[in-house]
């Protein structure tokens, strides 16, 4: 067990993975040498070599076709996406190659082996292009798997099943939480289950749902509800497709009460999918209506940014509305 | 690491403009359309077998072409695109490869199929969606893609695979195989910023891959030269730094000399290789195309003088290895083949109903499964609506 | 009036925009002098010019970021993807450039002239790549707006108001219907409002909502119901961003129940959405659980196609599940 | 329409492979280090008014950067980007352009802003995001716009730009103007798709549009040589048919004489233009960068001996139109009022919180009234929390 923060936390994974399986390549934008703007891939060249970690140019659409092909030839690529909002260009790749290779080809070929990271989300001032939360848009695309760590610890499991999983997945990583986020990791390799959600904290009257930097969040106002007397259950859902529906509906029939916290923008957020499925499964045992705390319908902003966020006011508030229904 | 850039070097003290037309590639021909090779013409490395094995899967394709083409005009299949006047592209570059070379094709690549063993059946099933084809009946016909032959599967989506070769190249060359990728794709797809990509990402990390570009004149309706303003698209590979060259693409001795060589560039010294072939699409885009909205009969007629098949015949006959009888029983048997094949393959029923939930991912999930089953108790509803499927559930 | 085509209808309305305005222009792929590969732009190249109705070269990522620059130059650009299939190259500009271009340039500059019309949906045994349904994605992206029509009257209307809008429209036409739906249109100038549903038909016992080709399948399904005395009232949303949540929750607050029917795959299409939001504003008078009959959560599939579809009996099976809920 | 390719010119019966090293682009400089011109070289036209234009932006620049740079070590600001070493080239070029060009900039041209007029409150409200940005603070620092000054606001993404200005250029021809447009962005951006189709796009419609692209021999830590293996930016231009010059980017006669003969091509024959300027960014990639993980002090000083503004400054001193005393008062003046602006600038308070959802839409809708109305009635449920915008709501 080392102290690390999330950083740190992925750096390992990345070089436990590459010291395992040699057809592990990291490479993106200033990945090499430099180890990426965040330094994710900090010493990863210098231990492993000039072809297995390398510099891209500043394509991403380049990115994502060159690691379709290499995971399609039997490689496990990790692409790095500088940011979250620059993966867009990659994005007919992503949709039309990584998520449909294995099921148009009946399963002659497959990209299982891929892996795309990409540090996403506001709170470092970053303004639209620095800050956006995009999970939405990928869990709308049948063939890939989404995944969102929220702490070190998990960020090393999540990202090594990432890695090792048979099926291509989208990595978002919170940003925010790179360096503020610390925590004990084992030094050595282990996974954590995907599709797979994990109870934060239990409890009898709401379920608040988040994962991420939001998950924090969620805790803020747990413990701000709390002192009302306010019994909250917390889920991290870690991954977002497939998610893990029967922990949120087992945990709704408990509580009778639901509330999903995320950064992004509100309409057609991926709260809509746990909201309009959840209505579903527990019509009967809720007792008042499913609420979303997210970020407005706008452009991620700067000097506004405090007042854009889905924080723990809001959502403390919001938990407030909901037992007062 | 550093600054590496030579910024000294030919200065020059007045503003001159490089002309947009300052690089002039020359195309390479080697065979006359009367079947005479150029004197002093380099040759490739071609044996009477190599030669016979490539005109034979000429005469396949033409005769599998000529066939579909008839069976969608009479609505037994949906969609079928001809690789026409193409033929020396994909069958001769694809006759310079070894079979462990990978090849990425864009969707008029079937010769290169064929050559490899892909059998009239296993067309047959894809075309038809049948059950037994190796894409279990989810593509449109034509999207062809096979394991064991290195064929990976089409993909509509232009350019898409370009990239995705400078990855598969790279792959190989990790892997230490002695091997490259073989990249197809039209001069419109090569407008796609997916070819840009490519094209960048193979010259800097040396991937061993070959592009060989299919200028046949037409994107649908759109001529080349409303496609780009440039030399066509050998006088990009140059920008990348990467080794190019053009071939007359009727010419099937040009495009194996140039294949054979540029194999040997990408897997000897990992230098990848841009291949422009000039050659002409004689049918229509697709079967859903009529090219007479856009293009005259006699610009076609022009062509059809150029065909790539004739051009061959010639020399074979010239060089003792063909004739007339080999030609017309060849192509009898071929056509029956391909009408056997047809035939059988349209009784095939079509894929089972898991089919439609399988392969999204490795294993279905839960909202797969869920869906999955949902449906088949609506079909069990009602089984006069979905007869395609119905009938296998009752045997359930 | 004149009996037209879906097809002929959006040919019209280019054809009046084009007369009226000359900053109007027409490009894509093959819609200059062949008129589109499905001839929805016959005829204007023609009409107005070379200069005003033309080819581009094949790539989406160009025509739509020559699209915004030329809209933020002044002019009204209609930009054609060949199919929504091949949309995706484009992504990039839609999300970061088209969306974004008022709000971060503080009004300095907008690209509101710009109307992208794309052919979308099953029906022509087109597969994975000549069947998507994308328009989900795109209600996550705040800054565009996101129209369907269902019929040639509405094509008409609807397009006319998606050029004239003052902000950037995406607008997808069934291609299903290009053909098959005929009617009557004025052959003049007319609009039909955008950001409003329109009431297809009354009824009292349960609310589907739809939107483009699906409505027809709703119309269908609702007259099977009838037979057994279940009364449908049907929306046609027509604008899914912003889209008319008041006219959706004032019918389910009168019916008590709500079905949404889309092409798309299931998890997070817009369904979603408007199931997530109308449990917020009509939690009290709900009597069964809102209802999704959609494409499955898988690529578009060819031979399975009938299977695949949310069609009339699986919509008619839904509406007596919710009935006797 | 029809084919108009010509497949019959130039045929040879050898495979020569075109070296992906053919095309060797010479660079134009003018002006030495010494600020002497070279003997026969062509002269840009300059008369002293311009030249001293150029050259006080030059010193509002260095002020700026410098200025913002230190305010940014001291945690006033949260971000800023420099062109020190590259000043040459954005405002050098804008200098050849009619005021009623469109400019479409990456990032690192605020020199080309401040020559049309940007004033210097202007440049501090944008960087502290106040109610008085352009902007309405919606953007991080140093993403300028202004219409007044036909500057396009700029956006993060790289490559966006580029084919946004074929289609600027393309209105400005529609509408009959006799103007061009001039797109900015590094060789780091040239590797975008969006390159790939905006000058393609470009060279085929005929748009007038001036691509200028600074190599600056890195992008963030990527050096030029691991963004591209060919002959730098320039051969690409020819690949694309499109008329294409090098300069040196140090050098301001050489910018301000390929620029104005760049824009006679594109406004008088419609004829769109690739420059590629060899410069080098002297300072770090932005305030987040630290360059010496991948380069060295000794490559910097090499480079710090072409300063631009320094050899600028010799021919301007040779011809008697500048000394060391103008030299000090100037800068001392910019210095003077970048820093009266900035304290003006950081107690201009944020924009009002209805900026959050404005221009969203031209209209806010029904959505993001509801949300605001929220919002709203949130933040005076806690003041404290959002001291930033609570003060305006009780104003109301
Ligand atoms: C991304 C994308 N855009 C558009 C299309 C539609 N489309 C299919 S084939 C084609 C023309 C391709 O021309 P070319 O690359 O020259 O190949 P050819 O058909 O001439 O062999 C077009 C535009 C597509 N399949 N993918
Ligand atoms: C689409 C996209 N990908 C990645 C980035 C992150 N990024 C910002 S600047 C930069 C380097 C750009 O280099 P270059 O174009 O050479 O310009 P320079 O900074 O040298 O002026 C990168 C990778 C981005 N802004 N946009
Ligand atoms: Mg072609
Ligand atoms: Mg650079």
């Amino acid at each position: 067990m080392s102290k690390m923060n999330l950083l740190q936390a992925i750096n390992s994974a990345l070089d436990t993975a590459m010291a395992k399986d040699d057809t592990v390549i990291c490479f993106g934008e200033d990945v090499g040498h430099f180890g990426g703007v965040f330094r994710a891939t900090s010493h990863l060249q210098e231990k492993y070599g000039k072809a297995r970690c390398f510099n891209t140019p500043i394509t991403e659409q380049g990115i994502i076709g060159f690691a379709n092909g290499a995971a399609a030839a039997g490689m496990r690529p990790i692409a790095e996406i500088q940011f979250a909002d620059y993966i867009f260009p990659a994005f007919d790749q992503i949709v039309n190659e990584t998520a449909k290779y294995r099921y148009r080809s009946g399963n002659e070929f497959n990209v299982g082996g891929l892996t795309i990271r990409a540090p996403y989300g506001g709170g470092i001032h970053g303004a639209h292009y620095h800050s956006q939360s995009p999970e939405a848009f990928f869990t709308h695309i049948p063939g890939i798997k989404v995944v969102v760590p929220r702490n070190p610890e998990q960020a090393k499991g999540l990202l090594l099943a990432a890695i090792y999983d048979p099926d291509p997945v989208v990595f978002f990583e919170p940003k925010k939480l790179y360096r503020a986020s610390q925590g004990e990791v084992s030094d050595v390799e282990y996974t954590l289950p995907l599709g797979k959600a994990d109870r934060v904290r239990e409890g009898t009257d709401i379920t608040l749902v988040a994962w991420g930097a939001q998950v924090p969040v969620l805790e803020q106002a747990a413990d701000m509800a709390e002192k009302d007397g306010v019994s909250c259950e917390i889920i991290d859902l870690r991954t977002l497709l497939p998610w893990d529906r029967d922990a949120v509906a087992e945990s709704v029939r408990k509580t009778g009460r639901l509330l999903i916290n995320h950064e992004a923008p509100k309409t057609s957020g991926f709260g809509a999918e746990i909201a309009a499925d959840i209505q579903t499964e527990c019509f009967l045992y809720l007792e008042s209506p499913i609420v979303r705390v997210t970020g407005l319908d706008t452009p991620f902003p700067l000097a506004h940014e405090k007042e854009y966020m889905p924080d723990h006011l809001k959502t403390y508030e919001a938990i407030k509305a909901s037992l007062n229904y | 690491m550093s600054d590496q850039r030579n910024t000294n070097a030919d200065i020059v003290h007045k503003a001159r403009f490089i002309s947009g037309h300052a690089m002039k590639i020359p195309t390479l021909r080697v065979l006359q359309q009367n079947g005479k090779i150029y004197r002093n013409a380099e040759l490739p490395d071609i044996d009477q077998e190599l030669a016979l094995k490539i005109y034979d899967t000429f005469l396949f394709i033409r005769a599998l072409d000529e066939r579909m083409l008839a069976s969608q005009r009479q609505g037994r299949i949906s969609f079928y695109m001809t690789e026409t006047g193409e033929e020396a592209n994909d069958i001769g570059s694809a006759a310079a490869l070894h079979p462990d070379d990978i090849i990425l094709a864009q969707y008029r690549e079937q010769g290169a199929l064929a050559f490899r063993g892909f059998t009239v059946d296993e067309f047959m099933n894809q075309i038809f969606s049948n059950e037994k084809d190796l894409g279990k009946g989810r593509q449109m016909p034509i999207h062809y893609g096979c394991d064991r032959l290195n064929y990976y599967t089409i993909s509509s989506p232009l350019g898409t695979q370009i990239p995705q070769a400078t990855g598969v190249g790279y792959a190989l060359k990790a892997q230490g195989k002695k091997n490259c990728a073989i990249c197809y794709f039209g001069e419109g797809a090569a407008s796609e910023g997916d070819f840009h990509a490519a094209l960048n990402m193979a010259a800097l990390l040396k991937s061993p891959v070959i592009f060989y570009c299919r200028n046949n004149g037409y994107a649908i309706s759109t001529p080349a030269h409303e496609q780009y303003a440039g030399d066509g698209i050998a006088a990009r590979g140059v920008g990348y730094g990467m080794k190019t060259i053009r071939v007359d693409g009727n010419d099937i001795l040009a495009v194996l000399l140039a294949t054979q060589q540029a194999r040997k560039l990408a897997v000897e010294d990992h230098e990848p290789v841009l291949i422009e072939a000039m050659t002409y699409r004689l049918g229509a885009h697709s079967t859903s195309d009529d090219p007479s909205g856009y293009r005259s009969r006699k610009e076609e007629d022009l062509w059809r003088k150029k065909d790539p098949v004739a051009r061959m015949r010639h020399w074979l006959e010239a060089k003792g290895w063909w004739d007339e009888e080999k030609e017309k029983s060849t192509l009898e048997k071929y056509r029956a083949d391909v009408m056997a094949a047809m035939k059988k393959a349209e009784k095939v029923p079509a894929p089972p109903l898991e089919d439609l939930i399988n392969d999204v991912y490795e294993t279905p999930p839960w909202h797969l499964r869920e869906q999955l089953d949902a449906l088949k108790g609506h079909i069990r509803q009602y089984p006069d609506e979905y007869k395609k499927t119905a009938w296998r559930l009752n045997d359930e």
